[in-house]
């Protein structure tokens, strides 16, 4: 029998770089599959070829039929939707959020051309609850730019997920998304395979693979590696994942106490109807803050960067008063952050890997302001050895990295320096499991050597995998605060819902 | 540009000076309909700017108020589309008389002459309206006049059968009519016309030097170089300047000011002649034919003010290096005879 | 209970706080600030200046307002989809020159003039198109390009000179053609009291108006502006519609241009160099009009009427144009001030320098 | 680890084919084809034009040349930091004016008036980025606003009128003072054959080109223009250098004012009108140099002399001046197509954030 969609043999090359070196993938109705492959595999280049994104080699058939998907609208036509890995791929900020969800619609004609913004609204909200999103009638009418990461996340779901294609494919839909939000998601996608839809599902989190595939396939330098039916051996799917490489999972038994303050927060408003907060961090720990979306991780570390600082409180940093106006303040303090959204936080063009490694540091590679190449460069191939970039050299553009090797890059040019404190807002997102174990080693080494590290996390996973001490935040407010060997997972959930 | 009428005439105008001295004093009693208060007029102009127009202004703002004129002033910046709205405004104002001041021949007759169906006296300065707008008064500053004399000299500089240069830009009426006599003038001596440049852009000057120059480069031998409009001529004295050529090239210009004053006078200056008349006489002429029109006086349709020539020997032995030394020197260029009567009081320019 | 989270979250940075905010002195300003400021200078000029009072003084004000208006609204729509379009004064100019060339050389009529016009400007919009589209040029430098090669193409017909009725032709004859009296009308012409142009204006500031914000067509330019990649994500052909905003803004120029030539009744070769900043001057502008923060029609007109009123009024006071410069600079800057440094929401569709 | 992973991979993308990629046939006319096309025409012109060959040809081409040049340069260190100035040519005309008041009205040294005139550019740039930095305007709004006022508002010390000597005050004395011959060697002295401001524009271009490419200040800037948030947070003061960089094309206009009111020898009240135009069609032209594809001084020098070669090789041929605005458009389209039809470069200098 054949399948509904048929990959044969697809290639896909950027310039000399092959990309996709002949993958074969079958979708067929009312199945989920997953795909897993390390950073740079070729998982997104896959889905940007099966919604008409990118020219490709090889053949694509439906019901045995071949077809060639040249435009997105093709693919749109043949029952494709794709929630690309890119938030900023989707939602068109200056647009309501009730024309965002309501774009596809338009631009197919399936409402009236002369449709006016009220009309959008009824529409709009029906598309909504599937998520439940309870947005007010304001929001609908507002800007989608006001909306937070999770909600644009949501509401790009929420638009993909109404059209009830015949293929529905997400690239990391849960990167950005609270556990809640992503059961949530989980449920409607039963619901549309009960419904004959075929998923294709991209994820570097092996319990949501777990949870809803009904097969997994894993891809390595954009080959095929591995087809497994659940329940699914993990050990060597990861060995086909990582090469012959083993990811350990192994338990932890190396706890850091951290014994002198080093950052201290007093009487910190985080978010508008908060109540003050009292924290301090310690050099010789990784804190890890844990919290849903929203909680006020990110407005927690802008702050303590100086970047949106706090508007009521106060900081002392190694008891001398802190309080930042600017990042370069902070910086001069030897407070480091990795900010939360790479591409609008961190990448500069097409600048090289050198350049984007060196740009906090430039006096360092300079003198009396005239920049040296040589030690420039030197910086950026010390990022790239120190944490296995996927790289030529270090002037390739950051920009042409996969997700996650550029994340290695924007965390790796902070962490040559030994700081006082390191901010890490969400530093795990779209990094796979052998990319993360790098990181986590590198942040923990920086840590032991004196460094307070404090990383932010809606993961608990990664709060687990690297951290010493645990913040649970909940909207605004630090529900928990203990060392980790102290308490355990369920302890920590529960306290999420305890407030 | 200079349109600073409404400030109330020549006490902030710079280059006719605050001295001038009324010569015919002002006759005991005024025709209709200067007999009751003052007379409101507009003048709407094409451009206030550049050296000249601003001496023509300040000329008119003197002589208005001298016969009790209330002026508004329009300028249009060279934009012949703000012109014609300016006129329409003008016209809506309710004036008794309108003085245009250049413009395209066919955006302004139409509007001409619905002004004068609207019982408003018309009198323009230098466009050609005799045709499409009969009822109007047209002045204009005699170009071939001026022409004529300039080019007599520079015949009597360089003789018959020479290499000559050209800098003019044509369809802009005063230099088409310099054009005309320039034509005959080449075939009378026999020239042979090198080269013929120009354009008219926002920086004359400059932007024609610029043409001179390379001109001058394509075209070795000439001897003389006709550039009817000083603005030009600036600009091709500064190019021959650029190339070292003063000793063997000579320039010829229309029109002066303080700053062409200067320039001729500098030591080793290639221009030595220029044809002109005082724009700030002009201004007051055009003026006073409007009060000559309003009372009913002005029987021809058409006045014309005749121009003297400006050698640069003549500069420099009266040692002049300002308008005011040139009046002084050349008091023909008041044209206090022009469109007079006893009962308005005529300006000398000291 | 995500759900819940939401509403929250919203709650404390959401929009119902702005929805009362609205009424804070600051959003006041930032919404009405604008069209107050041009109110005002009317009442001034109004007040103190019996000239200004006059019916006839306030229509040649909209005839002057409307050529600035219509070339700003073909300027609005190159911003909507994040472009910007250099060459509408050189097209509204090569409108005057071919407006010119059909009746005086060719001894065409009037509508054929409009005509040939009209097909110009559409050219010069699928030319800019076909560079920034095909040849994947910047806006800015394409549209750059253009200006330049129009001012001078123009200009080669008419071996540079202005076309009036009796011009000598290369041949020698005299052109047998001339501006025909319909033509005329089109500056000259009223309906009542209110001239042609004005009444031009107007319709095609609500057409535009309803084209741009209430149709499908207008809502995907502004995503294209906003958002391209999102845009060809979801579907969207984003040349075609590129290339259809271009060609509006050709043909908006050149209508702007068909009323400067019968304003000036010939084929002045200078006409419409001023149009080019002016222009861009409203559009601008009008993004700042009801705190709108992006390109739009209405704001646009407005943005032109107060300029109107700014020129017509210090006109008739009599101020040197330099003066007038003056004002028109610190009017903008004023009505900047209003939408950006008091307001707080994100701009969009700024023109940004493309390399 | 997954190092060893990386290894294998990078196998697979090797630099050895990137290299040779390198010196395909598109990659070659995007590198050079710029460069090339400058060549031929000075070819073209030196071989028909024996007038061209002349050294003084030469250097008076690198007169007209210098003032573009060097106005284009403050443009693009505008660019660099995601700005565009259009203010520019206002300023280059208002030190025109203060040049000459300072020598002819208050009968000062040239010295002072240069001193008096870097000043101004200074200030005017500072305005700039005080409405830029502080009031939060964009740039093409602020420095659109800025040119109307600089404009008229110079003209209002000196009643509108152009500055020389023998001018009669308003107290109707004649000015003291004339431009001095000191002041009049900037634009018209010589070392050997060739003329200062040739001198200048080198000087200016090579130290703008190593400020922008070889120290910390230029590398920021370019971060600023390409993603100012990103800039922020790896602790780039962003304000602070987007003044610095207005305050650098204020400087830079306001020499080119001084080569121009040396060259015109009086306060003339319309020069640098042009300039702002040429401007940026060389700043823009300088991004496609060595498809560089982003603002860069040497691009930009090299735009102004392919510039200055084509006005004057098609003055010397006698070309209209409209023919030259056509050649000019062919040009830059060309260089357009060279550095974006052809040029493979897929991410940009853009800001990354809308502003
Ligand atoms: N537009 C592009 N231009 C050039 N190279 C690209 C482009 N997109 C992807 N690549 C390259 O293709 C390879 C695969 O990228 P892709 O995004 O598909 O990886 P991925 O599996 O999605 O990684 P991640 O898990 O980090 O998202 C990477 O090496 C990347 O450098
Ligand atoms: N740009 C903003 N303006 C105003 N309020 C905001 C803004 N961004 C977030 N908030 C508010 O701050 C709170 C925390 O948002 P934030 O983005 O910091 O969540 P978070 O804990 O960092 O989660 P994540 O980082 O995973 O998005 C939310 O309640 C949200 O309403
Ligand atoms: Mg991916
Ligand atoms: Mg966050």
């Amino acid at each position: 029998m054949t399948s509904m969609f048929e990959l044969r043999d697809i290639t896909k090359s950027f310039g000399t770089n092959q990309v996709l070196r002949g993958v074969d993938l079958d979708f067929e109705p009312g199945r989920v599959t997953a795909l897993l492959g390390a950073n740079g595999a070729g998982k997104s280049t896959v889905i940007k070829v099966l919604s008409g994104v990118h020219e490709y080699g090889g053949t694509i058939s439906l019901d045995g039929a071949p077809i060639t998907v040249d435009s997105p609208g093709t693919a749109r036509r043949l029952g494709i939707e794709a929630v690309h890995q890119k938030i900023s791929d989707g939602v068109i900020p200056g647009l309501s959020v009730a024309a965002n969800l309501l774009f596809d619609e338009i631009v197919t004609n399936e409402t009236s051309r002369f449709a006016s913004s009220r009309s959008l609204l009824p529409k709009a909200k029906e598309m909504a609850s599937i998520l439940d999103l309870g947005w007010t009638d304001a929001q609908f009418k507002g800007d989608v730019d006001d909306l937070l990461l999770a909600d644009q996340q949501l509401l790009l779901l929420a638009r993909a997920l109404v059209r009830k294609p015949r293929l529905l494919i997400l690239d990391e839909p849960t990167s950005a998304l609270s556990k809640a939000e992503a059961d949530r998601l989980f449920e409607v996608i039963e619901q549309l395979t009960e419904a004959g839809v075929g998923v294709f599902y991209v994820s570097h989190r092996l319990r949501e693979i777990d949870r809803i595939a009904d097969e997994l396939v894993v891809l390595r330098d954009g080959q095929i590696r591995g087809r497994y039916e659940p329940p699914f051996e993990w050990s060597s799917a990861l060995d086909d994942m990582l090469g012959q490489t083993r990811a350990e999972t192994e338990e932890r038994n190396d706890e850091m106490q951290g014994t002198s303050d080093v950052l201290a927060l007093q009487g910190v408003q985080l978010l508008p109807k908060a109540d003050p907060l009292h924290v301090t961090f310690r050099a010789g720990e990784v804190t890890g803050v844990f919290g849903l979306l929203g909680a006020g991780k990110t407005e927690l570390a802008s702050g303590m960067f100086g970047a949106a600082p706090f508007k009521v409180g106060a900081m002392t940093l190694n008891d001398s008063p802190y309080s930042p106006r600017s990042p370069s303040a902070a910086i001069k303090a030897e407070v480091f952050m990795v900010p939360e959204d790479r591409a609008a936080g961190t990448l500069v063009g097409d600048w090289s890997i050198a350049r984007t490694s060196s740009l906090p540091f430039l006096s360092a590679v300079s003198s009396l302001g005239v920049l040296n190449a040589k030690s420039e460069h030197d910086v950026g191939e010390d990022v790239i050895k120190s944490f296995g970039v996927v790289a030529n050299s270090a002037k390739d553009p950051v920009i042409a990295l996969s997700g996650g090797n550029q994340q290695k890059v924007v965390v790796g040019r902070w962490l040559k320096e030994q700081p006082a404190v390191m901010i890490l807002d969400e530093p795990f997102q779209g990094v796979d499991i052998g990319a993360r174990h790098d990181l986590v080693v590198r942040v923990r080494e920086v840590a032991k050597a004196g460094s307070a590290v404090i990383l932010m996390s809606s993961d608990l996973e990664e709060i687990m995998q690297a951290a010493d001490r645990v913040l649970v935040l909940v909207d605004g407010e630090i529900q928990h605060d203990t060392y980790l060997s102290q308490t355990s997972r369920e302890e920590i959930l529960d306290s999420l819902v305890t407030s | 540009g200079g349109s600073d009428a409404s400030s109330g005439g020549g006490d902030t105008d710079s280059e006719s000076g605050s001295d001038t001295t009324v010569a015919a004093a002002a006759g005991n009693d005024m025709p209709a309909p200067f007999d009751e208060g003052p007379v409101k007029i507009a003048i709407v102009q094409n451009s206030g700017a550049g050296d000249y127009f601003q001496q023509w202004t300040a000329g008119a703002n003197l002589q208005a108020d001298l016969i009790g004129f209330e002026v508004q002033i329009f300028d249009a910046q060279a934009d012949n589309a703000k012109q014609a709205t300016d006129m329409e405004t003008a016209i809506g104002l309710g004036v008794a008389g309108i003085i245009v001041d250049h413009g395209q021949t066919d955006t302004m007759c139409p509007l001409i002459n619905d002004a004068i169906e609207k019982g408003i006296k018309v009198v323009i300065y230098d466009i050609a309206i005799a045709e499409c707008a009969p009822d109007a008064v047209e002045t204009s500053q005699s170009d071939a006049d001026l022409a004529t004399l300039v080019l007599t000299q520079m015949a009597a500089d360089v003789g018959k059968d020479v290499s000559v240069g050209y800098v003019n830009v044509l369809g802009i009426a005063p230099l088409d009519r310099r054009h005309v006599i320039w034509d005959e003038m080449v075939t009378a001596n026999n020239w042979s016309q090198d080269f013929f440049v120009g354009e008219f852009t926002n920086s004359v000057a400059t932007d024609n030097a610029r043409l001179v120059d390379a001109a001058l480069r394509a075209n070795t031998g000439v001897s003389a170089i006709f550039a009817p409009y000083d603005e030009f001529t600036k600009g091709t004295v500064s190019a021959i300047e650029q190339s070292n050529l003063q000793d063997s090239i000579r320039a010829y210009g229309i029109d002066i000011s303080n700053a062409d004053i200067e320039i001729m006078t500098k030591d080793g200056s290639p221009w030595v002649a220029t044809a002109t008349t005082d724009p700030n006489a002009i201004g007051a002429g055009v003026v006073r034919t409007m009060a000559l029109e309003l009372a009913g006086e002005q029987d021809s349709r058409t006045v014309q003010f005749p121009g003297v020539l400006v050698t640069q020997d003549f500069l420099r032995e009266n040692s002049i290096t300002n308008m005011d030394d040139l009046r002084v020197s050349l008091p023909a260029l008041n044209l206090t005879d022009t469109s007079s009567a006893d009962w308005i009081p005529s300006l000398e320019f000291k | 209970m995500s759900t819940t989270a939401n509403t929250d979250t919203t709650g404390t940075k959401g929009l119902a706080p702005a929805a009362t905010r609205a009424f804070s002195a600051r959003e006041f300003a930032v919404r009405y600030g604008f069209i107050i400021v041009t109110i005002l200078f009317y009442a001034f000029f109004y007040w103190t200046e019996p000239a200004f009072r006059l019916e006839t003084t306030f229509f040649s004000m909209m005839k002057f307002t409307s050529v600035v208006a219509i070339t700003g609204l073909g300027i609005t729509t190159a911003m909507t989809v994040g472009g910007l379009d250099l060459s509408v004064g050189s097209t509204a100019g090569m409108s005057v020159t071919i407006s010119a060339m059909t009746m005086v050389i060719y001894a065409q009529s009037a509508p054929l003039a409009v005509g040939a016009v009209l097909v110009g400007g559409l050219l010069i919009g699928a030319m800019n198109a076909f560079l920034i589209v095909v040849l994947k040029i910047p806006d800015l430098l394409a549209t750059l390009a253009m200006m330049f090669s129009i001012q001078g193409l123009k200009l080669i017909p008419v071996d540079g000179q202005s076309v009036s009725s009796g011009l000598i032709l290369r041949d020698g004859t005299v052109a047998p053609g001339k501006f025909t009296e319909g033509f005329l009308k089109l500056d000259r012409g009223f309906v009542g009291p209110v001239p042609y142009p004005a009444i031009l204006m107007a319709i095609l500031t609500i057409v535009m108006w309803f084209f741009l914000t209430h149709t499908k067509w207008g809502r995907v330019m502004y995503a294209i502006g906003s958002n391209p990649e999102a845009a060809r994500l979801a579907g969207v052909k984003v040349g075609l519609y590129k290339a259809g905003a271009y060609m509006i803004s050709g043909v908006m120029a050149s209508i702007s241009g068909l009323i400067l030539s019968s304003r000036i009744g010939q084929g002045d070769i200078s006409a419409g160099a001023s149009l080019l900043l002016d222009g861009i001057a409203v559009a601008l502008i009008g993004t700042s009009v009801l705190g709108a923060n992006r390109p739009n029609a209405l704001g646009t007109a407005l943005g032109a009427v107060l300029m109107g009123i700014l020129i017509t009024g210090t006109t008739i006071r009599g101020y040197p144009f330099y003066l007038q410069d003056v004002v028109k600079g610190a009017v903008l800057l004023l009505a900047l001030v209003f939408s950006f440094t008091l307001s707080r929401k994100k701009h969009r569709h700024q023109p940004a320098v493309p390399m």
